[in-house]
């Protein structure tokens, strides 16, 4: 499935967007932001108050308890600021 | 009910906007618009540069005006949000909205706004006259307060 | 605070009412305007004739916008309300407001439509499509009601 | 004192405007209204319902007890529906 980053997540991380496999144990959003706060200090840096990031899968947004099984494409962003 | 809704880093045009909705139509009571501009914040504030997600935010801004017209009786309904660099004194976003009557196009108008800002994937940088911190704007209690509101 | 108010009997361009209220400035984050126009009522309606109080539909009018002016942080109120023979789909009155903030623009525009409404001197005579009953407009209990969420 | 009449009131009344010299017993809006009542029968039609009457003294809106001495001009007319 492929990762996409937004604002102060996508600098953090250093990427915009990326593949990713995560293991069959990784089954939420939730379970995913923990899989990748390993992955290395810039996502640790990223990801370092869950709480605050927000997910969407599949251009719609979702809670960090929402399943992962069959996204495509699943963004990490920051609470938004427009309008 | 028409609805359009534009992702663009052009500069757009309220006035035309309105009469995109009202011209040659003999149904529309009222009309209202919200435009936000980007402020200077007391001379501290060169420009903001607005960070989107293409597709979801589409796709968002759909969804909130889909919520709009099967709560009130809209005739059209224009969303523009602008992406990019911005400088103060420059367009942000628009909502125009066209009823009947006024209470309609009133409430659908601020209830697009209000969960424009909270929902729909964009995110803004300061970039500061004093050339020094260039910092992403922080989501506002206040814009998730103004939810609860239409949540009853 | 800039405020303007004209009573007249020509037309208005609403674009160029938010330009004069935000060109040039960088300190309005929010613009919002409602335009009120003629419905032809499921085409029974030929026209709608106004005709008002000179002196005090200025007067009145000024008094609500000092009003508006108390209890919200405005930068700027324009208000056009015209008089005279109005054709269907033609405009009748405008309001526009500008803050540094959305909820005063929003809330400021509503708060002067709903006195406009029922305290400015105007009065609607219609000239239905069948040339018979020329009536005038009976006032609306609703109104009435919507000045209530005001006085709290 | 000058009244002035708008929308049915100055129809029914059959005129825009016109001298009055109530006698001193008049001293409030609502007795103007009941002195005009009296002055013959398009009177009596304009104000066949006091309680619709608005009225304005000088250009501002006042209620049926308001005193009107001192008053050069007082308005009648039905419920406002501008806007």
């Amino acid at each position: 499935m492929k990762a996409v980053y937004f604002a102060w997540v996508r600098e953090r991380i250093g990427r915009t967007e990326e593949e990713i496999s995560p293991p069959d144990s990784v089954t939420t959003v939730g379970d995913l932001i923990g899989w990748l706060t390993g992955r290395g200090e810039e996502y640790a840096y990223a990801f370092e108050k869950p709480a605050v990031i927000r997910a969407a899968i599949d251009k719609a947004h979702v809670k960090h308890d929402a399943p992962i099984a069959g996204a495509r494409e699943i963004a990490f962003f920051p609470p938004m600021t427009g309008g | 009910m028409s609805a359009r809704i534009s992702i663009q880093a052009e500069d757009f045009d309220t006035g035309a906007e309105v009469v995109a909705l009202t011209s040659g139509r003999k149904d529309v009571g009222a009309c209202v618009t919200f435009t936000g501009l980007c402020r200077d914040e007391g001379e501290t504030l060169a420009a903001l540069e607005l960070e989107h997600y293409p597709g979801m935010a589409e796709e968002e801004i759909a969804r909130v005006v889909a919520q709009a017209q099967t709560r009130w009786p809209l005739l059209g309904v224009r969303v523009i949000h602008r992406y990019g660099k911005i400088a103060p004194g420059g367009n942000i976003v628009l909502v125009v909205t066209t009823s009947s009557h006024r209470r309609a196009a009133f409430e659908s108008a601020e209830f697009l706004m209000d969960y424009l800002k909270t929902r729909a994937p964009f995110w803004k940088k300061e970039h500061r006259v004093d050339g020094l911190a260039r910092d992403w704007v922080s989501a506002k209690d206040d814009d998730d307060r103004a939810l609860e509101r239409w949540e009853k």
